[in-house]
């Protein structure tokens, strides 16, 4: 189209700067939670003098990496402004699948695994092979249930509540069937590329925690850089504009749920090579926990807010009251009362920013 | 003038649509050819955003018929009405309030560079781009702003910037100047002018009555959902126009 | 003429019931004039279990086997099913101020006295030791607690602060935990799990365990586990832990369907039968994995 | 002020009847949900030929009373955009302080029961203060942590599923404490009262389910026809325009948690009588039960919609569920997945509404 | 006129007001008498509504004081400044979306009927009340309707219905006509007449030259944020005024 020459350019007379302490992160939720994390480590060094020792410190990393790539997934759902409740059962599931299919590839006679002369089994084909196949079937259920969540959302506009809570219902209903209550655990010939890829180390980095990293990382790029992004953020919003503006609104929120169903499959597989088991009652009610670390974390129920860094900060938040308050030796009742308490306060640091302004 | 002899870009034929109980539109027929401006008046629930909503896909009539350059056309969503070339600045203006002014103009059609098989977002030429088409409009609108901060005029003034963007074949705009300044209520006129000069059809809505005599080739009243009058703008009167609109008289 | 007995655990996502339910099964199935019903609540919640047994009554079930969630909630909804005609036993977990004809488990103070019991003869010198729960509020969990503080009450090991710890059956957390506790005390000598969870993440608890084997070598840190699943068995074969004090689940399953078709069939039954518990080492760990 | 006199009166001439089934009840969620509960019903008895027994429907009343006075609460919340997920450890932390209070105040030596001569106990006061002032003791806990959440959520502007989640681990965490883990009994002279008060029955009719009744009613018409229930649907509508038209935003929201927390409270304390105690593990996660039911009922988190009669029918369809699938006999590990599927059928027949207009 | 002698009903002396990095507005000084009309005007993103809404007890100042009846006052919220006499309609309308209409002009000050001590809302009073406002401002709006189906213009009828419950001193409109029909744009402005002459102050906002001119006694212009004239109606022009606006005359 022809642009007219402008005469005068328009120039902004009464923007002033600025400032650094005004902007991004530092004008975020993210920003003043991360603050309170740093107050809360501060008072448990002085808690515990173990707090900040090394081996601790890996603890940490392991553990907070446990829940948040599954809380990576369900950012993407809230800034959507939607929910996803079936993150725990989905994580159990996949695992269970995944160590199903692992173990049942591995069985003598299967295509994959002969029995040599001597009464050995013995790996035909390519070392790896067999854990490729399974973490892909568990992630593929994942893949499916997503799909159907955002079906269910997307095209029929069910209420992602009440959706998402019947597909926790049902997903681990499913658990409790095809491992008849019993749990499974991973076996076979591949196994041990299976601990080594989820509960390894890299120089004393968890794995866990790398793949986290890199997660986040791309998630970022993904949020703010590529159109399917801009179009979550626009569908929480205002979806109503969304739609208007030709954004594809059913297919960005089917993405998003496989997206978070993807995530919570892949947390499931890697929390199971580190526990040595997929038991059918693991993750139960870590959907709570999930969602409580993306929106301690910055994200926005109603939508329109969230990011990595906000999902990581608010596993770590929830993950140092945890170790911390088992390490100052508090007593176990209150305890609960306190992870309440500092879950609070963490929050109401942010309070000190709508105050500033 | 428009060329009347030419195929219409849009032609409506007996327009119904109920809302439950309430008949917001009812055998409405009407047709628009390229380079033509028409306004469409009535009072306030008359149907007209009703209308524009059917055209641009984003209700289902529940009567007649609407083609487009000649073909019958049903618009499920919105995206396929733009497909085809129609653009819409609604009334409701359809922003989201926590992107950008630029990220809003260029919502669903985001400009990208490609990086191998990977299409990144192009925040700056985006931006500069967005500072370009607000300074067309004369509008002191601020592309890295969250449109949620932003006045009323100025968030008008980004629903108006998105129809720059595509070469659309039919323009409408939803009571684009309600909340302008008179600077840029020229700006946006002098914008109907060029896009009529370019063969785009426009409809313009508006209660100013100056507007729509300023711009319009011809002038559509609806009353209650009906239409009551399609006239060229030079022979008919604003004072005819608002005998229209308020009923005082029935039909012209 | 065939029989359905209802059998109620406390909660269905707990392994240990599965063990129960196998049981059960596997009687029913040999039995042949049996059925057994496998119903709980998914988590331990006592109110859902008292209205699932509501539900066994309007459907008119031969028999119930409970496992109580709450004594006094449970006494209500087992009177209420005798007065409905329903024989009603216990197991794992008693009500004992109730109607139920009979109990079937263990006996929980014993299990703990039984853990104290094993670490003090391991460790006679003593230390500090943690116990890891499951839920603060389980009263068999509680009383097994009780029992292993009262056995280890004479010795010289002494319980840390914020012992016990409550894992809420999550064998993820159990584990979690275990890392904190000794890592909050470094001269820790002794965890105490009064159940089975972290074993049942058996490469989870073998990462802890394999940080902390030098002091397991050295005698340093013992570690004594409740329950004897086979995984159990296996890990403490293997060297991943000291000692095991088991209940007898199967048993227990088994002999709550023996037991209720004996009321059936108007036989006298005892009204306490103990299934006994299994004390594992290494000394005997092969025999029990047989 | 003056009014000008109208030449012509506004007439409508485009307006038709709206048709009966195009309004009210027909017109909602709650309405087709209804629809599909008789369904279910219908096939439930189908299933089972206890279902539709006179006993079986008892049980069914009074189970579905036990979470519908919670849910009544928890639907205000939602009106107004809220959530509120400490209401299960509130049904606990009320129900054991009222049997707590009971007890001590039943313990010979307090001011309300002497000692006699014969060592008998005599209760020296009007028969039932005890029961009185125990069941105030619980709601006035249930009033204080309604207060705080509220206070945090309206005053501070804390995020509402942060708050209450972090108050649902304060809670839980301080009923472990009361109790040192043990639960409580309710006990003394009064606790017949107590008993037939919260699970007894008037002509075959469950007491919980008259409570239900009374509530639901004084609820409907708080809701509909007094200024504080349209300050209730404003705020869910449009907060903004709530507070900038006057509405008391602060107060309204936090009676409005006061009420949930009441109702909760009271719930816990109905629930304790039947089960004859209060044990702490009570309630365990019944928050997502409670929102889910109210949901289902056609209430809508994005706040603006909900009301009693839909919070009573999520409940029912719930609890049908629940049971039906337990006297079908359906195996235990396919029912979970069958609640599941069944509660997103559900809402989906409300589907066939929009399809229909 | 205006009695200039009497205390102004409204003083404001240096207000200022900043939201990060933006200044909204800047030493703004302006008072406005019992009786008089005051035309705001400026262009988009002026700061016409923030020194509305400041007023109206919505933000805070960062700078200046806010003098009302003679007295300083600082309004924490809205209701605040509800309570002393300031009724506003707001650009944005403030309604909600899902209450009827009549619920909508009734928000805040429902009318109740007593029973015993128990007050129930009046539904049929305030329907028939309401429905005479909308008559009165000659829009078809039916009161039972929810707000969230109704047209543009419907919208604002409700919002400024709104203001005729109170007896209030202060009326501030911020675009009051910018979505409604010709006709019912005149009985806006004769309700602003008649407001005048009961004695209520009267802060018009618009950007629709003729109205402003119509019916104000002093018209002030703004510009990015600072006060650029402040004059009687018949001491200037459109042409001026537009002239302010747009920049091209620095300030009078
Ligand atoms: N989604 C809807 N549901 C029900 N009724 C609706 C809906 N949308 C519009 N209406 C009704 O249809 C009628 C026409 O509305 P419409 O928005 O088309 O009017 P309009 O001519 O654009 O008015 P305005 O000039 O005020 O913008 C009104 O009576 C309105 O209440
Ligand atoms: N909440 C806010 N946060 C940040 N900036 C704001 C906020 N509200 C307004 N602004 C900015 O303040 C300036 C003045 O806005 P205001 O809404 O007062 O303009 P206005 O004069 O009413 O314009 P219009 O005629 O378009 O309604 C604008 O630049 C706007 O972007
Ligand atoms: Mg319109
Ligand atoms: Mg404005």
């Amino acid at each position: 189209m022809m642009t007219l020459p402008l005469e005068n350019p328009i120039s902004f007379t009464n923007i002033g700067r600025i400032r650094w302490w005004q902007r991004g992160i530092f004008a975020s939720q993210t920003g003043y939670v991360l603050l309170a994390l740093v107050v809360l480590m501060i008072v448990m060094h002085f808690a515990s003098p173990y707090f900040f020792t090394q081996g601790n410190m890996q603890n940490v990393a392991k553990n907070f990496s446990f829940i948040a790539i599954a809380t990576l997934g369900i950012t993407f759902v809230i800034i959507t402004g939607g929910i996803d409740l079936s993150v725990g059962s989905m994580m159990c599931f996949s695992a269970m699948i995944t160590s199903m299919v692992m173990v049942e590839l591995s069985a003598p006679g299967s295509h994959f695994v002969h029995l040599a002369a001597d009464g050995k089994t013995v790996v035909a084909n390519v070392p790896g092979l067999i854990l490729l196949i399974s973490v892909l079937a568990g992630l593929c259920t994942a893949f499916i249930v997503g799909l159907v969540n955002g079906f269910c959302i997307a095209m029929l506009g069910l209420s992602p509540f009440v959706t998402t809570l019947g597909m926790l219902s049902i997903v681990r209903g499913l658990a409790y069937v095809v491992s008849n209550g019993r749990g499974s655990f991973p076996g076979g010939p591949d196994a041990d590329y299976f601990y080594a890829l989820t509960s390894g180390d890299v120089l004393g980095v968890p794995a866990p925690f790398i793949y986290l990293v890199i997660l986040a990382v791309v998630m970022a790029v993904v949020l703010h850089h590529t159109s399917f992004g801009r179009h979550v953020f626009a569908l929480g919003g205002n979806e109503k504009a969304a739609e208007l503006t030709g954004i594809p609104v059913v297919r960005v929120k089917i993405e998003v749920y496989v997206i978070c169903a993807l995530a919570a499959g892949l947390q499931g597989i890697i929390i199971s090579g580190w526990l040595g088991s997929a038991p059918a009652n693991m993750a139960t009610s870590y959907e709570l926990n999930v969602i409580a670390a993306a929106v301690i974390g910055g994200a926005n129920l109603a939508g329109g807010l969230g990011g990595p860094l906000g999902a990581i900060v608010g596993c770590v938040l929830l993950e140092v009251i945890r170790n911390g308050l088992v390490l100052a030796q508090v007593n176990s009742y209150w305890q609960q009362t306190l992870v309440g308490v500092i879950i609070i306060l963490a929050v109401l640091v942010d309070r000190i920013r709508s105050r500033m302004t | 003038m428009a060329s009347t002899g030419a195929t219409p870009v849009l032609e409506l034929t007996g327009i119904g649509k109920e809302f439950g109980a309430i008949r917001a539109l009812h055998g409405v027929d009407m047709h628009v050819h390229p380079g033509e401006v028409v306004g469409l008046m009535g009072d306030n629930g008359a149907g007209k955003s009703t209308l524009v909503k059917i055209i641009a896909g984003n209700f289902r009539p529940t009567h007649g018929e609407v083609r487009f350059d000649g073909n019958a056309v049903h618009f499920y969503r919105p995206i396929d009405a733009r497909a085809v070339g129609i653009e819409v600045v609604y009334q409701d203006l359809a922003l989201a309030d926590n992107l950008t002014a630029a990220a809003n103009v260029f919502l669903g059609r985001e400009l990208t560079r490609k990086f191998g098989p990977i299409a990144l977002l192009d925040h700056k030429a985006m931006a500069s781009r967005a500072l370009k088409l607000f300074g067309e409009l004369r509008s002191e609108t601020r592309p890295d702003d969250l449109v949620k901060q932003m006045s009323g005029g100025q968030r008008q003034a980004v629903a108006i910037a998105r129809t720059r963007l595509s070469n659309a074949k039919l323009v409408m705009m939803d009571e684009p100047t309600a909340a302008i300044s008179v600077r840029q209520v020229e700006q946006v006129l002098s914008l109907i002018h060029r896009l009529k000069e370019q063969g785009v059809a426009v409809m313009l809505i508006s209660h100013r009555m100056p507007d729509v005599f300023a711009v319009c080739d011809r002038v559509v009243v609806m009353r209650r959902g009906e239409k009551r009058a399609d006239k060229a703008i030079h022979d008919t009167s604003p004072e005819e126009v608002t005998a229209l609109i308020t009923g005082a008289k029935e039909a012209a | 003429q065939t029989y359905k007995f209802a059998v109620v655990p406390k909660a269905m996502n707990n392994p240990f019931f599965d063990v129960a339910r196998d049981g059960c099964l596997k009687r029913a199935k040999e039995l042949g004039n049996v059925e057994c019903i496998y119903k709980g609540p998914i988590e331990h919640e006592p109110a859902t279990q008292a209205q699932i047994i509501q539900d066994f009554i309007t459907q008119k079930v031969d028999g119930l086997a409970i496992s109580v969630a709450d004594v006094a909630a449970m006494t209500k909804s087992i009177d209420a099913a005798t007065a409905a005609g329903i024989p009603v036993i216990t197991f794992d977990a008693d009500a004992p101020g109730s109607k139920r004809i009979a109990y079937i488990g263990t006996n929980n103070k014993d299990f703990g006295l039984a853990l104290g019991k094993q670490l003090a003869q391991l460790r006679p010198e003593g230390g500090k030791y943690a116990i890891v729960s499951g839920g603060p509020g389980a009263k068999n969990l509680a009383e097994r607690v009780d029992g292993v503080r009262e056995s280890l009450k004479g010795t010289k090991w002494v319980e840390v602060q914020g012992s016990p710890t409550f894992c809420n059956d999550d064998s993820a957390l159990a584990i979690q935990q275990m890392s904190d506790l000794r890592t909050a005390t470094p001269d820790l000598g002794a965890i105490v799990p009064i159940g089975g969870w972290p074993m049942f993440a058996p490469e989870g608890y073998k990462a802890f365990v394999n940080k902390n084997k030098k002091d397991i070598d050295a005698g340093k840190f013992t570690l004594v586990v409740a329950d004897t699943l086979k995984m159990q068995l296996e890990l403490l074969r293997d060297g991943y832990s000291n000692a095991l004090t088991g209940q007898r689940p199967f048993e227990m399953g088994e002999k709550s369907m023996d037991t209720l078709l004996a009321i059936k069939k108007g036989q006298k039954v005892p009204e306490v039968i103990y299934t006994g518990l299994d004390l594992v080492t290494k000394d005997n760990v092969a025999q029990l994995l047989k």
